[in-house]
C-alpha cells in the first residue's frame, strides 16, 4: 500500500536544551541518525508520543543544518507536559513536514527582511533567520526584533548573543516588558519598541507571537507605512491530520496547515475573523 | 514522570516462602517510571528502611513502591522513612503481598504471578499520585454545650475543670432541665433536686462556664476547631446581672392565671416568674405572652416593688457571636404528646396523666406539695392504674408512636408505684406492661422490691381503654398471662409516654450538618467505637439527644463527650487527613448532589465568578471542600456526575490505573 | 476449536477498614482462595464508581466484587448505604442489559470476617469460573 | 441495458455474495441501515438508507496504526489491509455524488489511502429513485435521481430490476449473474424516469437553488446576523455530520489497550465545542462560529475550493433527523432570501 | 390536536411583553413543513406574530434551554411548557441550574405531540402537508393521497403512555392544573426484564449496535447540563468520541443512564431525538422502575428541592443480590 500521511516515523530525541523556565529545544534525528526529513524554513512537523498526544510543532532548526531538526516546545498542555519530562533516547514519532513555509526563493529574495517575535514567536522565525544567515548574498539587511516578557523567557538567548549579535549584516533589537536588574538593553513592549525603531519601508516584515503582540505590532508597521504586501505573519490553530482533511484548522476557505501557516497580510485580510 | 523505587521484602520466608522476590524486583524493574529495584529480607528492619533512604537520595526517587505486608500493617513505618529520606510520605504505596498473596497462596509460580502483578498496580498508582501535605487548622479554646440538663451541665463541668472555657446555652430560664422536674431517682430513690442543684450552683459559680440562659444557637458556620456560633438571647424584661432573686415581683404580679410550665400546666405563676425555688441563674423573667405592661403598657407592679430596679420592659433580643472549637449538642427530650392517644382518655380526664406530671403530683415542691392528690377534684385516689409503653415500642406502620423502647420508663414505673405504696399503703396499683426491661445495675432488685415487698400488681398485658364515668376510669384491658379481659375501676390512670427528641434538635442539626436518624436523635460517628461523637468533626453528643437514657447513663456520656472535647482543646492546632475530596471548580454544575450525601457536611457551596472564553465574567455555584472536616470516604465523588469531585490519594486516574495494571 | 480452560479475573475492591483487613485476617489465618482475585484498596465501598466496574470488565475482568463494612458499620456512618442502592441500580441494569448477573457482586465483610472472604472468594471464582470468559462486557482491542 | 425480476433478485444477491460481499439495505428498527448480504435478507423499500453510504469508505472507526511502546522505544505497526472488493447495493444518486465530494477531499495529495483503499474496492451498484420525497433537493445540486452515476446504475419497475454497468468493474459483477439476466429495453426505464421527474416538479423544495452561494461569497455572508436567529437552539450535537453524505471531519485518537497504543480516526463534527478547542483558546468560542463553520463550508469554502461543486447533495437527511428542525434549507432560504 | 390555539399564546405573549414582565419569549418557529418547527427565542410581537407556531409537532422541552437562556438574557424569559416539561424544570430548579426568577413560567395544555416518523409509517413517505384537526390528523402525501388518521396511533412513544397531564410548576397557567395520570410506561420494561438473559442481550446488542454516538441524546437530556461531560473529558478516563466497539456503545448508554438516575423526568427527549430510533427511553426508564420498586416511588422534578434516591438511603435497603432478583419480578 502507498505511504502513508498519517503513519509517522519513528525518531529520537538526541538532545534537550532548557531554554526558559516553559521552553525546551529538542534535537531530533531519524532512527538511523539522519534528518528525518528536508524542509522549508517555516514548515511545521506532527510530533507524538503514542498514548499521550500528537502536536503540531514548527520546526526550528534551519534547513541548511544537515545533521538534526530541531522543535522549540513551550508547555502548555497534555503532550507539551509529557515532552517536557523527556530525556535523550527517548524516541517520539514525526510525520512531516507539513505547511508551506515562508517564501525564501520567492518573496523575500533580494529583500531587506525586518523579524518582529514576541516569545515562543521567535522558534518558528529561528529556521528563516538562520536560513537568511546562511545565504547573506541572497538577501538585504536584516533586522531581528525580539521581546520576552522577562530576560529568562527570552529563548535562544545565548545563539543571539554569540552569533546572530555577531553577523556582520544583522542589527539585533531585544526588549523586555519590565526593568530587570542586569538588563541593560531596551525596556517595553514589542509594538511600541517596533514603532520607535522606525524601520524604512524598504523592508519585508515578518511577525510571530501572541496574537495581542501581532494585532498592535501591524498597527504600528502601518503607521510607519508598511504595506500588507509587505508583511508576512505565522498561525497556529489546532490540528489533528496536518494535510487538510480532516477540517478544522480552516479560516474561511484555507487551512492552516496545508495553506499556511505563513500568509501574506493581504492574503490574511481576505479571510474572515476566526482565528 | 515519575522515578520510583521498588522495594520487595522477604518478610523472612514469610513472604519469600511462596514468592520468588527476586523474580518480582526483577520483573517491576522495567515498568513505566520505575528507575531502581531491590528486595531486602526486612524491609521494615531499620537496616532495610535505611535501605530505601539510601536508595531516595541516591536514584532522586519521587515514589516508592513497598512491596510488603499489608499497608495497615506498615504503611505508617515506609511513609515516615520516606519523609525522613525528604520524599512526600503520600508518595509511598504498598503492595500487599503478604497477607493477601504470600499467605493464601500455596505455589511459589502462582504467588510469584500475583505479586507481580500486585506491585504493578501499585506502581501504576504511584505514576499518578501527587505529594500530598496535611492541612492545619487552629483551634478556638472554648466549649458551646447546648442544652443546660444535666447532660449538658455534666459536660462543661467537666470541661470547665480541664481548664476551658465553656458556654451553655439554655432556651428554658433555668438551667437544670428535666431531672429538677424529678421527684426521686432511681433505683436509690435519693431525691433528684438534693443530686442536681449543688451541680447546678457549681456551674453558676465556676469561673470558665457562662451560662445563656433563656437563650437558643440560632446559627453555627465553621468546622471542627473553628466554629462560630450566634446566640439569641431573648429579652427576659429583667436586667440579669441586676436582679437578685428576691421573688417579690413574682408575688406582687397581678397576672396569676398563668400555666406553670414547671409544674406541667397543673398549677399557675405569675406572668414574673423564676420556675423553681433553686434556679439557676436566680433571676426572674416576664412572660411577654402574659404580662400586662409589655401586651398594654398598663401596670408596672413588678418595677414598683423591686428594689434594685432590674425590670427594664425596653429589653430586646439580644444576638451574641462568639467562636468555639468544640460543641455538645444536649438537647435532651420530651415525652411525646399524648393527644393522639384518645383510648386513654388524657384529653377527656384530668385524671388521666403521664408520668411526668405524676413526678410533679409526688414532688414536694410540686402543685399539691407533695400530697398525692387527684388533679380533677383534689381526692386521694385509691386505685391507680400505670399503662407502660404508651407510644413506645409501636409497629412501624402505626402513625402516631415511636418504633424504639424509650428505656427508662420501666424503672420509673416501678419508683412510681413503689413510692405510692411506700407513702399510701391503702392505694391499689396496677401496672400493665408488655415486658418489664431492667438491664441496670440494681435494677432488677428494684423492680423485684416493687412487686414483693410493696405488693404493686404487674400485669402482663394492654390498655385497650380508659373511660371516664363519673369521678371513675374505668379502665379494660387484658391479661395476657391469665389471658382474660380484665376492668379495673381506677381513681388515676399515669401514662409511661414515650420520650422523644426536644423539638429544637432537627433545626440545630441542620446548623450543625450533623446526621439524624428518622427519629431525630442525634446519630453517632460509630455506634460502637465513637458513640459520643456525631459524625461531623467537633460536634459532640451528649444525654438523651442521642437516644433515651436514664440518669447514670446520661451523666456517664456526659463525662465521655467532656473528655472528647477536652482531647480536642488540648490541641493547639488540627492536623487534617490530606486524603480528602476536592472540587474542580471549573467543572462543577452546583448541582448539590455531593453536599447531599456528605456525613460530614463538609461541602458548602460558593457563588464565584469565572472568566469565560470571551472575556466575560460568569457567577456560578460551586461546590468547596472544607480540608479540615472531610474524612476522605469519597461518596461525594460517585454522585459528582461530570467528576468535578475527586478523592486525593485514592483519584479516579489512579484507582482506574489500578485496574488497568490487574486486568493487563 | 481448542476450548482453553482459562482462569478468569476478578477484581475486588474492598474498603480500607472492614473488608480489606479482612482479608488481610483471611491471610493471616492462611485461608486459601484463588490468586485469580486481585484486590484494590478504596477509603470506603462508597469511593467505587460504577466506572470502575466497567472499566474493569473492559479490560479483561471477568467478574468485579465490592467488598464493604456490613450496613451500619461504615467508618463513615453511611458509605455503604450509599454502595447499596447505586449497586443494587447498576447491577439491575447489567442484568437488564443480559449480562450475567454473576459477574458482579457486594458483600459485606467486617474486619473479623476472614473467614467470609476467604470463602466469599472461593464462591465467587467458583461461579465466575462456570461463566467462563468475559464476552459480553469484552472490549477486543484490550485482549491479547 | 440488462433486466432481472424482482422475484429474482435474491438469486442475484445469492450469486453476487458468493463471489464477493455484497451490501444491501434492509430494514430494521432504526430505519433502512446497509448490511451485509446473508441469504434471505429482504431488500429495503425505503428512499434512503437513514446513515448514508459514506461509511463504506469512510468508517466512523477505523484504526490508523499501532504503536508498541517499551521504555524509550517506540514501534510503530502498519495495520492496514487491503481491502478485498465488495458491493454496496442500492445506494442513491445522492449518495454516489457525495462519493465525488469525499474523493475531492480523501483522494487529493496526500492521497488518504485508508479512504484510497476501500473506494478502489468497492463496487457501487445505483438505484433510480422512483419515489423521492419532500425533503429531497438533490436536484438544487444538479443531480439528476433518475440517472445515478455508480459502476452501474439501476432502475426499479414495478416488477423488474433493469441494469446498466458504467465501468469495467460493474460489468465484470454483471457478467457474474449475467445467467440470471435478460435484455431490457430502454423504453421501460425511460418512462419510469419520466414519472419520477413529474413527482420531482412537485415536491415542496423543487426551486431550491444554491446559486446565491458559491466560492468568494465568504465575506458576503461571514458576519450575515442571521447567522445569530439559526443557531441560536442548536443543541451542538453531531447528528446532521454523521447522517450526511458528504462530511468528512475526523479526530485522530489514541487508545491504550493496556499492552500497545491503538491510533484510530473517528468522525468528527464541527458542531461539537470541542472541535477546535485548543490548550490555549478556541477560536469558535459559541455555537453559532460552530453552527457558521459547517454551512459556510459546505456552501462557501469547499466550492470554492473544489471547482463550485457544493458540499450538499441534497439527500434531505438532516431535514428529516435534526432533534430541531434547524437545516440547510433552511439557512440556504434565510442567508439567500435576503439578497 | 392541542386544545389551546397559536392565536391564545400569542396573545398572551403579547401581553406579558407589552407590560413589561418579560422581554423575551421562548417558543416554536415554523419551518419548512408543517411538522418541522425549531425553538427559537422571540423578542417582540411582530417576530410572535410572523413566525410562533403551537401544534401537534411543539414536542421539544424548554427546559434545558432556560440553563444557558437565564445568563444572556436581560430581563425575565417567558417559556410554555407542558406538563411534562414542568418536571424538568423543577429538576433543574432542585440542581441550582438556573435562576428562577429570570423566568416567567406559562403552563400550557398538552394532548400529547405526534411523532412525524410514526406517520411517515402510516401514511407512507413523501408528506405535502398534515393538517391536525380535532379529529385527527389529515396527512397530504405524494404517493398515497389524503390520509386520515387517528392522532392517538401517531403520537410520540412519551405521548402515548403520558405519566402526567400535572403542571408542577408554573406563574401562571393556560387551562388547567392538571393530573397525574396512571400511565402503562413500564409494560415494555416489563416485556424485557420477562425475556432470558441471552435474549435481551441481543436485544440490546441489536438496539445499542446502531449508536452512532451523535450525543443528540445527551444534548437534549435536560438532565444533561455539566459544564463538562464526562464523555469529553480526556481526563475522565471514559472519554470516547465514537463508539469504538459493542463495548463503549454499551458503557456510554449505562453511564449517561446511571448519571440521571433519580434525576431523569422520564420527558422522553432522548429517544425522541435519536436519529437511529434506540429506544433510549427503556434505559431510564428501567432505572425508574427499580426506584418505585425498590425504594418507593419516586418522581423526578415533581417538587423542587425533593432528595433523589441516589443522594438518600434507608438502612433497610435492599440488598443489591436481591435487587437483580427482584428488578426481574423473582420474589427477593
Amino acid at each position: 500500500m502507498n505511504n502513508e500521511a498519517l503513519i509517522p516515523q519513528v525518531c529520537v530525541i538526541t538532545n534537550v536544551r532548557v531554554d526558559t523556565p516553559d521552553v525546551k529545544t529538542f534535537r531530533v534525528v531519524a532512527l538511523d541518525g539522519k534528518k528525518p526529513f528536508v524542509h522549508k524554513p517555516g514548515q511545521c512537523a506532527m510530533i507524538s508520543m503514542p498514548g499521550v498526544g500528537e502536536a503540531m510543532i514548527s520546526i526550528t532548526s534551519s534547513p541548511t543544518n544537515e545533521e538534526y531538526i530541531e522543535f522549540s516546545i513551550k508547555r502548555c498542555g497534555c503532550f507539551t507536559e509529557w515532552i517536557h519530562q523527556a530525556e535523550a533516547g527517548q524516541q517520539i514519532t514525526v510525520r512531516g513536514p507539513y505547511g508551506n513555509g515562508f517564501p525564501v526563493d520567492t518573496a523575500f529574495k533580494g529583500q531587506n527582511l525586518v523579524f518582529i517575535a514576541g516569545g515562543i514567536g521567535l522558534a518558528p522565525l529561528r529556521s528563516v533567520i538562520n536560513y537568511v544567515r546562511h545565504f547573506p548574498e541572497r538577501y538585504g539587511t536584516v533586522d531581528i526584533v525580539y521581546g520576552a516578557r522577562s530576560m529568562g523567557d527570552l529563548v535562544y538567548y545565548k545563539e543571539i548573543i554569540d552569533e546572530w549579535c555577531k553577523d556582520s549584516n544583522i542589527n539585533v533589537h531585544l526588549t523586555i516588558d519590565r526593568e530587570e536588574e542586569g538588563w541593560d538593553g531596551h525596556v517595553g513592549f514589542i509594538p511600541n519598541f517596533v514603532k520607535e525603531l522606525n524601520f524604512s519601508t524598504d523592508k519585508t516584515a515578518v511577525l510571530c507571537g501572541p496574537p495581542i503582540m501581532i494585532k498592535f505590532t501591524l498597527e504600528g508597521l502601518k503607521s510607519l507605512g508598511f504595506k500588507e504586501t509587505q508583511i508576512f505573519t505565522t498561525l497556529e490553530l489546532r490540528m489533528k491530520c496536518a494535510i487538510g482533511k480532516c477540517g478544522r484548522c480552516n479560516i474561511g476557505s484555507k487551512y492552516v496547515c496545508k495553506d499556511g501557516p505563513v500568509f501574506r497580510l493581504d492574503e490574511l485580510d481576505e479571510l474572515p475573523d476566526e482565528y | 514522570m515519575q522515578r520510583i523505587g521498588v522495594f520487595v521484602c522477604w518478610c523472612g520466608s514469610n513472604i519469600a516462602g511462596t514468592v520468588d522476590v527476586q523474580a518480582v524486583a526483577e520483573a517491576l524493574k522495567t515498568e513505566p517510571g520505575v528507575v531502581f529495584s531491590t528486595n531486602y529480607q526486612y524491609m521494615c528492619s531499620q537496616a532495610g528502611q535505611d535501605i530505601m533512604k539510601q536508595a531516595i537520595k541516591e536514584h532522586n526517587l519521587t515514589g516508592v513502591v513497598v512491596c510488603s505486608c499489608s499497608p495497615r500493617m506498615h504503611e505508617t513505618t515506609f511513609r515516615k522513612t520516606a519523609a525522613a529520606a525528604g520524599l512526600n510520605p503520600y508518595m509511598v504505596e504498598i503492595a500487599n503481598i503478604r497477607e493477601q498473596c504470600s499467605w493464601v497462596h500455596k505455589d511459589m509460580p502462582t504467588g510469584t504471578e500475583k505479586a507481580i502483578i500486585l506491585g504493578k498496580a501499585a506502581i501504576a498508582k504511584v505514576n499518578l499520585n501527587t505529594p500530598l501535605t496535611p492541612g492545619e487548622s487552629p483551634v478556638t479554646k472554648r466549649a458551646l454545650v447546648i442544652g443546660g440538663g444535666i447532660a449538658g451541665i455534666q459536660t462543661a463541668l467537666d470541661i470547665a475543670d480541664a481548664g476551658f472555657e465553656v458556654d451553655i446555652v439554655e432556651k428554658k430560664p433555668t438551667i437544670g432541665g428535666k431531672m429538677a422536674q424529678i421527684d426521686k431517682t432511681f433505683p436509690t430513690l435519693d431525691c433528684a433536686a438534693c443530686i442536681l442543684t449543688p451541680k447546678m450552683v457549681d456551674v453558676a459559680q465556676n469561673e470558665k462556664i457562662r451560662i445563656f440562659s433563656y437563650a437558643e444557637v440560632t446559627d453555627v458556620k465553621g468546622f471542627v476547631g473553628n466554629f462560630t456560633a450566634t446566640i439569641k438571647k431573648k429579652a427576659r424584661y429583667v436586667k440579669e446581672d441586676v436582679c437578685t432573686g428576691c421573688g417579690i415581683c413574682t408575688e406582687k404580679c397581678p397576672q396569676k392565671k398563668v400555666p406553670n410550665e414547671f409544674n406541667l400546666g397543673m398549677d399557675n405563676r405569675r406572668a414574673v416568674y423564676i420556675p423553681f425555688a433553686q434556679a439557676v441563674p436566680k433571676v426572674a423573667t416576664i412572660d411577654p405572652d402574659h404580662c400586662t405592661m409589655l401586651k398594654t403598657g398598663k401596670c408596672g407592679v413588678c418595677a414598683k416593688v423591686c428594689t434594685a430596679g432590674a425590670i427594664d420592659y425596653t429589653q430586646k433580643d439580644e444576638f451574641i457571636e462568639e467562636n468555639y472549637g468544640a460543641i455538645v449538642v444536649a438537647t435532651g427530650y420530651n415525652p411525646i404528646s399524648m393527644d393522639k392517644f384518645d383510648e386513654f382518655a388524657y384529653n377527656q380526664s384530668k385524671d388521666v396523666i403521664t408520668s411526668l406530671e405524676y413526678e410533679r403530683l409526688m414532688n414536694a415542691a410540686g402543685p399539691t406539695a407533695g400530697k398525692l392528690l387527684r388533679p380533677s377534684d383534689g381526692k386521694h385516689p385509691h386505685t391507680i392504674v400505670f399503662v407502660q409503653c404508651v407510644g413506645s415500642r409501636c409497629s412501624a406502620c402505626d402513625e402516631k408512636g415511636k418504633e424504639y423502647c424509650s428505656k427508662i420508663c420501666c424503672m420509673y414505673t416501678a419508683k412510681h408505684a413503689m413510692l405510692t405504696r411506700d407513702k399510701y399503703p391503702d392505694t391499689d396499683v396496677y401496672v400493665f406492661y408488655i415486658d418489664v426491661r431492667t438491664p441496670g445495675k440494681s435494677f432488677d432488685e428494684f423492680y423485684r422490691r416493687a412487686v414483693e415487698d410493696y405488693g404493686v400488681h404487674y400485669i402482663k398485658g394492654m390498655v385497650g381503654k380508659v373511660m371516664p364515668e363519673g369521678d371513675q376510669l374505668k379502665v379494660r384491658a387484658s391479661d395476657l398471662l391469665a389471658n382474660k379481659q380484665i376492668n379495673i375501676d381506677a381513681d388515676l390512670v399515669v401514662l409511661a409516654a414515650a420520650i422523644e427528641p426536644d423539638k429544637s434538635a432537627r433545626p440545630l442539626a441542620t446548623m450543625l450538618t450533623a446526621s439524624m436518624d428518622t427519629n431525630d436523635f442525634f446519630t453517632e460517628a460509630h455506634p460502637k467505637l465513637r458513640p459520643v461523637e456525631s459524625p461531623t468533626a467537633g460536634v459532640f453528643l451528649s444525654g438523651a439527644c442521642q437516644g433515651p437514657r436514664d440518669i447514670p447513663e446520661t451523666v456517664a456520656q456526659a463525662g465521655a463527650a467532656a473528655s472528647k472535647v477536652i482531647g480536642l482543646l488540648a490541641k493547639d492546632k488540627l492536623t487534617c487527613n490530606p486524603c480528602v475530596a476536592s472540587s474542580n471548580e471549573i467543572m462543577c454544575n452546583g448541582c448539590s448532589s455531593c453536599a447531599n450525601v456528605c456525613p460530614y457536611g463538609a461541602i458548602t457551596y460558593v457563588e464565584k465568578e469565572f472568566r469565560q472564553p470571551d472575556r466575560t465574567t460568569l457567577v456560578r455555584r460551586v461546590a468547596s471542600v472544607n480540608e479540615a472536616v472531610c474524612q476522605g470516604c469519597g461518596c461525594c465523588t460517585v454522585v459528582c456526575p461530570s467528576g468535578a469531585m475527586d478523592l486525593k490519594g485514592f483519584a479516579n486516574n489512579q484507582i482506574m490505573s489500578e485496574v488497568d495494571a490487574i486486568c493487563k | 476449536m481448542q476450548i482453553e480452560n482459562k482462569k478468569p479475573l476478578i477484581v475486588a475492591f474492598c474498603c480500607n477498614w472492614c473488608s480489606y483487613a479482612g482479608a488481610d485476617l483471611a491471610g493471616n489465618n492462611r485461608l486459601n482462595y484463588p490468586a485469580e482475585v486481585k484486590i484494590i484498596r478504596v477509603p470506603c465501598s462508597c469511593r467505587v464508581n460504577p466506572m470502575f466496574i466497567l472499566r474493569a470488565f473492559q479490560r479483561g475482568a471477568d467478574g468485579v466484587i465490592l467488598c464493604g463494612c456490613h450496613p451500619g458499620d461504615c467508618h463513615y456512618t453511611s458509605g455503604n448505604y450509599y454502595t447499596r442502592r447505586r449497586m443494587a441500580l447498576l447491577f439491575s441494569m447489567l442484568d437488564y442489559l443480559g449480562i450475567e448477573r454473576d459477574r458482579t457482586r457486594v458483600e459485606w465483610v467486617s474486619a473479623a470476617e476472614g473467614a467470609k472472604f476467604a470463602a466469599t472468594m472461593n464462591d465467587f471464582v467458583e461461579k465466575v469460573t462456570a461463566l467462563g470468559e468475559n464476552k459480553r462486557l469484552e472490549d477486543l482491542r484490550c485482549k491479547k | 441495458m440488462r433486466k432481472c425480476s424482482l422475484s429474482n433478485l435474491s438469486a442475484v444477491f445469492d450469486k453476487i455474495s458468493e463471489n464477493l460481499a455484497l451490501y444491501i439495505p434492509v430494514d430494521t428498527n432504526g430505519g433502512a441501515k446497509f448490511e451485509k448480504y446473508e441469504s434471505g435478507m429482504v431488500m429495503s423499500e425505503a428512499l434512503n438508507t437513514v446513515r448514508s453510504a459514506k461509511d463504506f469508505f469512510f468508517p466512523q472507526i477505523e484504526d490508523v496504526a499501532a504503536f508498541k511502546v517499551e521504555g524509550k522505544n517506540i514501534e510503530v505497526v502498519d495495520t492496514r489491509v487491503i481491502k478485498d472488493d465488495f458491493v454496496i447495493f442500492g445506494a442513491r444518486a445522492c449518495d454516489v455524488k457525495a462519493f465525488e465530494v469525499l474523493d475531492n477531499v480523501f483522494l487529493s495529495d496526500p492521497v488518504d489511502s485508508y479512504y484510497a483503499n476501500r473506494r478502489e474496492h468497492g463496487i457501487i451498484f445505483a438505484l433510480s429513485c422512483s419515489k423521492p420525497v419532500e425533503t429531497c433537493f438533490c436536484n438544487a445540486f444538479g443531480i439528476d435521481c433518475t440517472e445515478p452515476k455508480g459502476d452501474v446504475s439501476m432502475w426499479k419497475t414495478e416488477s423488474e430490476m433493469y441494469f446498466k454497468a458504467n465501468s469495467e468493474k460493474g460489468e465484470k459483477i454483471l457478467a457474474l449473474v449475467a445467467d440470471l439476466l435478460t435484455d431490457g429495453e430502454e423504453k421501460v426505464v425511460e418512462s419510469e424516469k419520466a414519472k419520477t421527474k413529474e413527482v420531482l416538479k412537485k415536491l415542496p423544495l423543487s426551486n431550491l437553488s444554491p446559486d446565491k452561494f458559491g466560492g468568494g461569497k465568504t465575506k458576503e455572508y461571514f458576519d450575515d446576523p442571521a447567522w445569530k436567529s439559526l443557531s441560536e437552539s442548536c443543541l451542538g450535537c453531531g447528528t446532521c455530520t454523521f447522517v450526511c453524505p458528504t462530511c468528512q471531519c475526523y479526530d485522530v485518537k489514541d487508545f491504550n489497550t493496556g499492552h500497545g497504543v491503538v491510533r484510530f480516526r473517528c468522525w468528527d463534527s464541527c458542531m461539537y465545542s470541542d472541535f477546535t478547542k485548543m490548550a490555549h483558546g478556541n477560536p469558535r468560542l459559541t455555537q453559532l462560529e460552530r453552527f457558521r463553520q459547517r454551512f459556510m463550508h459546505k456552501l462557501v469554502y469547499y466550492p470554492e475550493n473544489n471547482n463550485g461543486l457544493f458540499m450538499c447533495v441534497g439527500c434531505g437527511r438532516c431535514l428529516a433527523k435534526c432533534p430541531i428542525s434547524m437545516n440547510i434549507v433552511k439557512v440556504m432560504k434565510t442567508l439567500g432570501g435576503k439578497n | 390536536m392541542q386544545k389551546i390555539s397559536r392565536e391564545t399564546l400569542i396573545e398572551k405573549a403579547k401581553e406579558l411583553l407589552q407590560n413589561g414582565t418579560v422581554s423575551s419569549v421562548l417558543g416554536w418557529k415554523a419551518g419548512e413543513f408543517s411538522y418541522d418547527v425549531t425553538p427559537a427565542t422571540f423578542n417582540s410581537v411582530e417576530e410572535l406574530e410572523k413566525d410562533f407556531v403551537y401544534n401537534d409537532f411543539c414536542g421539544a422541552n424548554f427546559s434545558k434551554y432556560l440553563v444557558k437562556a437565564t445568563i444572556k438574557a436581560e430581563g425575565k424569559i417567558l417559556v410554555f411548557l407542558k406538563p411534562c416539561d414542568t418536571y424538568s424544570f423543577n429538576q433543574l430548579l432542585t440542581e441550582h441550574r438556573f435562576n428562577r426568577e429570570k423566568v416567567y413560567v406559562v403552563g400550557i395544555p398538552c394532548e400529547g405531540m405526534v411523532d412525524v416518523e410514526a406517520i411517515r409509517k402510516a401514511a407512507g413517505e413523501g408528506i405535502v402537508s398534515v393538517e391536525c384537526t380535532n379529529d385527527g390528523l389529515v396527512v397530504d402525501t405524494l404517493y398515497n393521497g389524503k390520509v386520515k388518521l387517528a392522532e392517538q396511533d401517531v403520537l410520540l412513544e412519551r405521548c402515548k403512555v403520558c405519566k402526567s397531564k400535572k403542571h408542577v410548576a408554573y406563574d401562571e397557567l393556560l387551562g388547567d392544573e392538571g393530573e397525574v395520570i396512571e400511565s402503562k410506561r413500564f409494560d415494555e420494561v416489563e416485556r424485557l426484564e420477562k425475556m432470558t438473559p441471552d435474549e435481551r442481550f441481543a436485544f440490546w446488542q441489536r438496539e445499542l449496535s446502531r449508536c452512532i454516538r451523535c450525543n443528540a441524546c445527551r444534548d437534549i437530556c435536560p438532565a444533561c447540563t455539566c459544564e463538562q461531560c464526562v464523555f469529553n473529558n480526556p481526563k475522565s478516563g471514559v472519554e470516547n468520541k465514537a463508539a469504538a466497539n459493542s463495548f463503549e456503545e454499551k458503557m456510554f448508554h449505562i453511564i449517561r443512564a446511571f448519571h440521571v438516575v433519580g434525576r431523569c423526568t422520564d420527558c422522553g427527549e432522548c429517544s425522541r431525538v435519536c436519529p437511529q430510533n434506540i429506544p433510549l427511553h427503556l434505559l431510564n426508564r428501567k432505572f425508574i422502575k427499580d426506584i418505585d420498586n425498590f425504594y418507593g416511588e419516586y418522581q423526578a422534578g415533581a417538587e423542587v428541592g425533593s432528595r433523589a434516591p441516589l443522594v438518600n438511603y434507608t438502612t433497610d435497603d435492599i440488598e443489591a443480590s436481591d435487587a437483580v432478583r427482584k428488578g426481574d419480578g423473582e420474589n427477593a
